[in-house]
């Protein structure tokens, strides 16, 4: 075991040095789906000290196609992303101390991990949740890596607070992406490609090799063979809501209205209620509407062309429908 | 002739990556207004702008020679 | 089950008729390395219809901080790469057919794999081999994709017979890589960049879309924010003894000689006999000599700051030394 | 000037991964010889060659503005 990490000590940008500094690190993981599952993987099997990988979805047939860290066997029992997540990494790291959370990455629930977390890495994937993890990463300076993919398309940016431009400085306006999400898929290489740019920012960060970050927003077209490197000096803004002189942090405010959202290219709406439940009560209310399915963490039920997944917590996906209004109707509909 | 590089969706609404357009000392704007008379489908609002691979605003003059990246964000991970 | 392609089916560059050809395809994975980790499960996630995938190498502890397939659990047993890959990856997609083959990758052991393979993904870790594919999928019309990676850097090439430059075009030389190797470590995200490269254009040739196919050889430097792309057209020699118009597939001949090498930046020698062997009587006769340990597949020694292991079907692993001479006369002395 | 990029293990041994040199309609084979007299550490046999990023060979003759690319191959994986 104790050459566990020789390849990466080898290599000069790390080096022994570096790797005591890894092993020392705490690592916050946004979404435990492609992005997530690779990052969280090569950040376990790099040595870092701690990871919390926080993600409120639960493993499908669909996920297995590119994300790397589930079976079949977690798709068939609706394994939770954190949970199943959190074993396999288990499996290829025990040493590391890693915090499966299966909750809704909101400021609220994050706000208990950050006070020694070194870094975050985004693997959301939704704009609204990346605003409010800029203007987290502004509030409490913490580092955080920007990453997006689309069909063979991704993106990457480190945002420093302090230093570097904030995603809000580049952004003009919330990105509506549904459409090119539910449009396009996505390809396996497309994730490892971003996850590759969001890794190695993440690696010289965790080192403290701030000379070698690439400064830049980096995107790529992988079928198109395309790639672009954009500079951000110019784009850091002196009155930037997040990250300016006067910052008021406007996604932490956002954030705290919001209680129901479409989820992009799921033809799915989450609801979420400050309530927890009793899954098998619940169970035995609802299993008369259609065929129902239960573990430790959720419960499923079929009904009308829908499918309703209720967390123990208190959200609700409603899978079948994009419109959040008719996912609410459906919903009191059942809970009453 | 300013080049115009187009990425993700964008190529996909334009159907090439890269047009070529006759201008010189034209703003971001002007040159978007250009671009949809041609490519009246494209949705260029949201995309973020480099000129010559630095951030750049609708504001930013482009010169003959310059070439525009209109980069759409993805959001999905 | 039934969604379980969606996202690549709504991939415009697969969609379903690509979805439908990937489940007929065979593709061969040469190594269970990194590389080999990367590439083989990204492919049985996305539905291929038969993966062979061939290593000679069992997983050790050193392997874990960039190989995806494999866990404590393996390196602790010492199993060998092929089997533990297969293992994981029929978790990953039970449908797929996975072929782990526990040998060397030499001409010969290649040869009965060759039939319907549709392509070759190079996942090895030295140009001997490289050249040995290269001549291989000139003779049998493969197209092959070389991929290699140290410390940050990697690149990639797709060659078609008949179309591309072959690799024996684009090299004046056998390129001697272990200065470089043995200096430069590797962190995984360099692994997960070239494997992006090679999965992306694996993907192009399986659905037949060829003018996607880059036709250029890429190269990168993700720690020196490098990137670099070559176009070949010109690169194509008509006396290339390996694709030319008089082929003579040298390194096929050259191959046949090999009978123990070098194992690049492992301080290790590979020594191939022709023999199988009883591995439980081996064991009898050298307990003596220092700490034994064994698996069906495998038997391993501690002796005179070496380690030897012994495989099944002839080969032996000297670990402890950069001498092939040295190695000889160790295993010699053992062996008798 | 002709600018020369420098990749993987070149990039070690030269402490940088550009350099200029002021020359003019010269050999690949020449340009080496001058990069070896400032840089006489770097191993450049065996690399790749590229000239705006094509292929090249030693015979190649390189003009003043040309790109020229050194690219060491590596092996692991």
């Amino acid at each position: 075991m104790n050459d566990r990490y020789s390849r990466q000590e080898l290599f000069p940008g790390i080096g022994e040095k570096g790797q005591e500094q890894l092993s020392r690190k705490h690592v916050l993981v946004i979404g435990a789906g492609a992005l997530g599952s690779a990052s969280s993987e090569a950040l376990v099997r790099s040595g870092i000290g701690k990871l919390t990988i926080v993600d409120h979805d639960y493993v499908e047939w669909s996920n297995l196609q590119r994300q790397q860290l589930y079976t079949e066997k977690d798709a068939t029992e609706q394994m939770p992303k954190a949970v199943a997540a959190q074993n396999r990494l288990t499996e290829i790291n025990s040493p590391v101390t890693i915090n499966g959370r299966v909750m809704e990455a909101t400021a609220e629930s994050l706000l208990p991990y950050l006070h020694d977390v070194d870094l975050i890495i985004d693997a959301t994937d939704n704009f609204d949740t990346r605003m409010m993890i800029n203007d987290l990463s502004q509030k409490y300076e913490i580092p955080w890596i920007f990453g997006s993919c689309v069909g063979s398309t991704g993106m990457s940016y480190t945002v420093i607070p302090g230093k570097t431009a904030c995603l809000n400085c580049l952004l003009d306006r919330l990105p509506m992406g549904g459409a090119t999400c539910d449009a396009a898929g996505i390809i396996a290489p497309a994730v490892g490609m971003v996850a590759a740019y969001q890794l190695t920012e993440a690696f010289k960060l965790l080192v403290n090799d701030l000379e070698a970050l690439r400064g830049s927003l980096i995107t790529f077209d992988l079928w198109n063979n395309q790639q672009y490197s954009m500079k951000t000096e110019k784009a850091k803004k002196s009155d930037c809501p997040s990250c300016g002189e006067h910052p008021t942090y406007p996604y932490l405010q956002y954030e705290n209205q919001t209680k129901s959202m479409v989820l992009c290219g799921r033809n799915s709406v989450l609801i979420r209620s400050p309530q927890e439940r009793n899954l098998s009560e619940l169970q035995k209310t609802i299993q008369s509407l259609g065929e129902t399915k239960i573990n430790p963490y959720l419960l499923s039920l079929q009904y009308e062309g829908y499918r309703f997944v209720f967390f123990k917590e208190g959200r609700t996906l409603v899978h079948g429908t994009n419109s959040i209004e008719e996912a609410k109707k459906m919903y009191y509909k059942i809970i009453g | 002739m300013i080049k115009i590089l187009l990425f993700a969706g964008l190529r996909e609404e334009a159907g090439k990556s890269e047009i070529e357009i006759k201008a010189d000392n034209l703003s971001i704007s002007g040159l978007k207004q250009q671009l949809l008379e041609t490519y009246n489908s494209l949705n260029l609002n949201g995309a973020m702008i480099a000129v010559n691979e630095e951030y750049a605003t609708e504001d930013t003059v482009v010169k003959s020679g310059d070439v525009v990246a209109f980069i759409p964000p993805v959001s999905g991970g």
